[in-house]
């Protein structure tokens, strides 16, 4: 059941093809409405590049995060898999996978091209693709808490990136710090294996929180 | 069977008759402080067709969600095959097939895509076979979204055809669905209790089916138009 | 033992037991507390002396010291009261949780607002980035989280639930933020200006502060109880007891 | 009046027959590569009570989406007492009143502020008087998405009562609408015509009111069950 | 009628109080991040504050979007408001102006405080909260045009973004130069001025391409 969910999804997602694309747009507009409103000083953006793209990156997930159980709560899916005798944690687990796959891994791809623009020192390339790669699951296993908690409510656009943007904080700062320590040319491993706890900490916590947020979204 | 024989003192206050699938006992539910039911018990034998009737807003739905346990907001005891409910709730969801208000089709997907994922097991043949029994031969592979009103609710009515599932619970499994449609997705219900299975379901259309009937807010609750 | 355990469970998941025991305790609490604050603030402000740095303005601490530690707890306090309603299903508790959002939030306010008007002459600016300053921050935006779920959701069970697991989750990560943004502060840059460091107060404006936090605990209490009473009376109108209770109001008044 | 009536070649192909309200001349509609209707004539005239009938997918949510002016995927002349549609909107949506699939009830607002937002023009009592026809009395100040399915529904049928524009478009007004509801309906519906209005209705219920027909896709697009 | 609906709406979103605030806290959160992720240095803050203040307003603006007209394509008021015997474009006209009252006025309330944490100089002030008043309708009345056009998706959450952000780059960049004139102390007249042109010109233009858009996105 797990396996036709997580084909289910992928088709879905391949489907809207389109779709795909969009938060790797979003997060290319908004890294690129910095040169424009702050200004295009090569060394001043070079110096706030990487905290300019990693917002980019946290906000474009954000936006992505509506997508993952709305759909299924509003054409009575997420109903039947709530119904379906298997524990919602796994369900969690692989909808997690499949937002990270759509939406969070193509952004550390495509974050070299970004900072390439931003004008990033050499030393930030290296650190900003890994953070991306450690840190983007976390990203959505936070997120999915929020999704859970809102999928219910009809204004939940707003009101998600109020619950989860603090929670995001601790991966905002030792992501960008790392890439900035990899900009200072010392070592960045020390943050690199804060996100890994971190991630190992979210992967405990958040289905089971968001197991039970689905729960009282639907009773509701 | 009657509102009475449900709603009297029960016999057995704490378990289930034995044999029963399905058994309630003291079934209480309060919304906006008004009470849609208390004291409700009933005992559903396999081969049953049960009817859950009453005006608009008389809780119907609730009580629906109340059985399949997504709904917390009320008092009493439940019954899986006479084992406490929240002991047998993986066997419970393993054999239950639920349509509700919405029915879970996904408007992205094909028809047939939307059953392959809801019966994994399920071959292309078997699926094309239940998907031309309720008549959208034809519509496999086009997107679902494009459909009518009925047209979609027939995708989902479609799982009907696939499943053997032995307990079924519609809510208002009829709507959108033309005449003929009606009438024929009786005689499936019909089919599947006399197969040994339970089908539990609300609808406000005449059924032209032998039904056990559990009344819901006919006394303070009844609203009658103009 | 066990079954009295079980006793006081039920108890302290009744309402009306809830109500009384408060009652009997919030004027005797609110006495400690007004003394403890009373002669705390008293010391502080009229007999300590004045800092040598910050002249007189460093008086402001008995108010920003206590809003500050009592707002922190007070999110944990928030998250355990919604544990216990999650998990021993106990509704006085989601009740207690409810109420201390909005209080906690509150405090929090006051802990930025006294810190800001106390940065202006030391610092000679409202706000740095610095680590203190900004968990402080980050802690409002978790409980605004909190508040708003409360808001969002129209059923008040639910309500009561989401908010928990919020509670929870954002409770396992203040360490976590607190941690990362310690750290990072003292990554970036050296921090130029830091907070007076705790040990290094004279004890004659030290007990005073002492003194004050602990009036903060109490009045705290009172404030929770009282909102906490009010909630319980609105809940339960439809009760006996509430009527009965209401009624014996009004005959008093008349 | 049956299909043939409409359907046969008309003897005005290019106006409307006078004292016809909503007259339509070769109509045409396609939809994914499939025609679900062409060359539909047809006058209707005030005091009709008119039934889109048709099973399910056959196009009648399509048709009357076209009348209303909301789709432009057709071919073909409709007209409005007589003057070309195109020409006369605004006449024609002033006296209109449609009920679609969605019912446009905002689960935020009251039943009362619902109304209100309708018609600005009706006074509280005249809100409460069609709040208590539909059944909905004590259930004023709630806010519409507590709600069930129904009640939901005799919110927006509650303007029925509040309003004097004279064409109704009704598309399935009696979805999830219980037994009583629907016959008390089906009188309102008759009052309606005998006063001089015109009813544009789809229903898969049996009608128990004379009615005219406009059958669609009765040969290919016939979709049988089972 | 134009005001049955004006109140209507004013009357939902107060009776979603709650909301009121999300587009405003999204507001802080988002500017709150960028000392985190970029440097807690003041005077690096204060370089880059106009410009930061002026994406976040941006971003909180376009996410408050969706629910211009979602909601009411979802229960089917749109449709009854497009059946209604007057002009599309006024009742747009009310949906923007209810947008801005409830998303865009308070984002120019709040901005000195956050300018104030940025440490923004103190010329700058000024023109940022003018700015922002003047600037914050063009971004309702553009966003409707989007929200319009992408009502009847299903996916609207991330296309939206694409559509507008594009349209916006002239406001956010004429509103930040305003104040970074405003800060080096010279005139920002001139961009105030281009503001209220561009506000004059979309007033126009808004409205009869909303109207369109929208009969388009119920005709799908
Ligand atoms: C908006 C600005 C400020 C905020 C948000 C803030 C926040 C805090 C917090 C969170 C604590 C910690 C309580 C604890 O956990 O022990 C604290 C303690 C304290 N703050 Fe502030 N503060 C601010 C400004 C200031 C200023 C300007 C001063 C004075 C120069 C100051 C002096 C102190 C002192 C002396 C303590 C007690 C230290 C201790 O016991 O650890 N604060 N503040
Ligand atoms: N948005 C759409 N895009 C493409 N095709 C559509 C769309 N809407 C409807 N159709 C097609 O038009 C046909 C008629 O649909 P319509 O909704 O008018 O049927 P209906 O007669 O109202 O059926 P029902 O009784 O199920 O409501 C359907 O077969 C469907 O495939
Ligand atoms: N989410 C909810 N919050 C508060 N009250 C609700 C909620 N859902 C239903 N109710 C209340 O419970 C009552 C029963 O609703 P329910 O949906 O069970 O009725 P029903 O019998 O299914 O009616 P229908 O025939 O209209 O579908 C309604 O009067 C409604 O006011
Ligand atoms: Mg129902
Ligand atoms: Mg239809």
């Amino acid at each position: 059941m797990l396996m036709a969910l997580l084909k289910r999804d992928l088709l879905l997602a391949f489907r809207a093809r389109g779709d795909l694309l969009n938060p790797l747009m979003f997060f290319m507009i908004v890294t690129s409405l910095f040169p424009l409103a702050v200004s295009p000083d090569p060394k001043l953006l070079g110096v706030i590049a990487a905290g300019v793209i990693w917002v980019g990156a946290l906000l474009a997930t954000l936006l992505s995060l509506d997508l993952m159980f709305k759909n299924d709560y509003e054409d009575g899916s997420l109903e039947q898999m709530l119904l379906m005798p298997q524990p919602v944690m796994l369900m969690v687990l692989v909808k997690v996978l499949v937002h990270w796959l759509v939406a969070g891994l193509p952004l550390a791809l495509i974050a070299p091209l970004l900072g390439l623009m931003l004008g990033l020192p050499n030393g930030g390339f290296q650190p900003l693709v890994i953070s991306l790669l450690l840190a983007t699951p976390i990203l959505s296993l936070l997120g999915s808490i929020g999704a859970g908690l809102t999928v219910g409510l009809r204004k939940g656009g707003m009101l998600m990136p109020l619950l989860i943007l603090p929670l995001y904080i601790p991966v905002l700062i030792f992501a960008s710090s790392s890439v900035l320590a990899g900009v200072q040319g010392s070592s960045y491993t020390g943050h690199l294996a804060f996100l890994g706890a971190y991630l190992a900490l979210t992967l405990v916590i958040a289905p089971v929180a968001t197991a039970g947020a689905l729960r009282i979204s639907l009773a509701r | 069977m009657s509102l009475d024989t449900f709603n009297k003192e029960c016999d057995t206050p704490n378990q289930a008759i034995d044999g029963a699938w399905l058994s309630a006992r003291g079934l209480f539910c309060e919304r906006d402080e008004r009470i849609l039911f208390s004291n409700l018990n009933f005992d559903f034998f396999p081969g049953d067709i049960v009817r859950i009737a009453g005006p608009n807003g008389a809780g119907k739905s609730s009580l629906m969600r109340i059985l399949l346990g997504l709904s917390a907001g009320f008092d009493g005891a439940l019954f899986w095959h006479g084992q406490d409910m929240n002991k047998s709730l993986y066997d419970f969801r393993s054999q239950l097939l639920y349509l509700g208000h919405q029915v879970g089709v996904k408007g992205g997907l094909t028809p047939e895509e939307n059953l392959a994922w809801f019966n994994p097991k399920a071959s292309q043949t078997q699926i094309f076979t239940a998907l031309k029994k309720v008549g959208l031969a034809g519509f496999e592979d086009l997107l679902t979204h494009g459909l009518s009103a009925g047209q979609q609710r027939r995708v989902a009515l479609a799982r009907l055809f696939l499943c053997d599932k032995p307990l079924w619970i519609l809510d208002e499994p009829f709507t959108a669905i033309d005449k003929e449609g009606v009438a024929e997705l009786e005689q499936v219900v019909i089919n599947h209790a006399q197969n040994g299975g339970l089908v539990i379901l609300t609808t406000h259309h005449e059924l032209n089916v032998p039904v056990k009937t559990v009344m819901l807010g006919t006394q303070e609750s009844e609203m009658p138009l103009c | 033992m066990w079954t009295r355990l079980k006793r006081l469970y039920h108890k302290m998941g009744s309402p009306k037991w809830f109500y009384e025991i408060t009652s009997q305790w919030s004027p005797w609490i609110l006495l400690v507390g007004s003394a403890l604050m009373l002669t705390g603030i008293v010391w502080g402000l009229a007999f300590a002396p004045a800092d040598y740095l910050q002249g007189n303005s460093f008086r402001i601490i008995y108010i920003h010291v206590p809003a500050s530690l009592l707002s922190q707890s007070a999110y944990l306090f928030m998250a355990v009261a919604g544990l216990v309603g999650l998990v021993w299903k106990m509704k006085m508790s989601f009740v207690v949780a409810k109420v201390i959002a909005p209080i906690g939030a509150s405090l929090a306010i006051m802990s930025l607002l006294t810190g800001a008007i106390w940065g202006k002459p030391t610092w000679g600016t409202w706000w740095v980035w610095d680590a203190r300053l900004t968990s402080m921050l980050i802690l409002l935006f978790l409980y605004f989280g909190v508040i708003a779920i409360y808001n969002a959701i129209e059923n008040d069970e639910m309500a009561n639930k989401a908010a928990a697991i919020l509670s929870i989750v954002g409770s396992i990560n203040i360490p976590v933020i607190k941690y990362s943004v310690e750290w990072w502060n003292t990554l970036h840059q050296p921090a130029t200006i830091t907070l007076t460091k705790k040990p290094t107060m004279a004890p004659e404006m030290f007990i005073p502060l002492i003194l004050t936090i602990l009036a903060f605990y109490c009045w705290f209490a009172v404030w929770v109880f009282a909102r906490t009473r009010n909630e319980i009376l609105f809940k339960e109108r439809k009760t006996n007891w509430v009527k009965k209770l209401l009624n014996n109001d009004k005959g008093a008044q008349l």
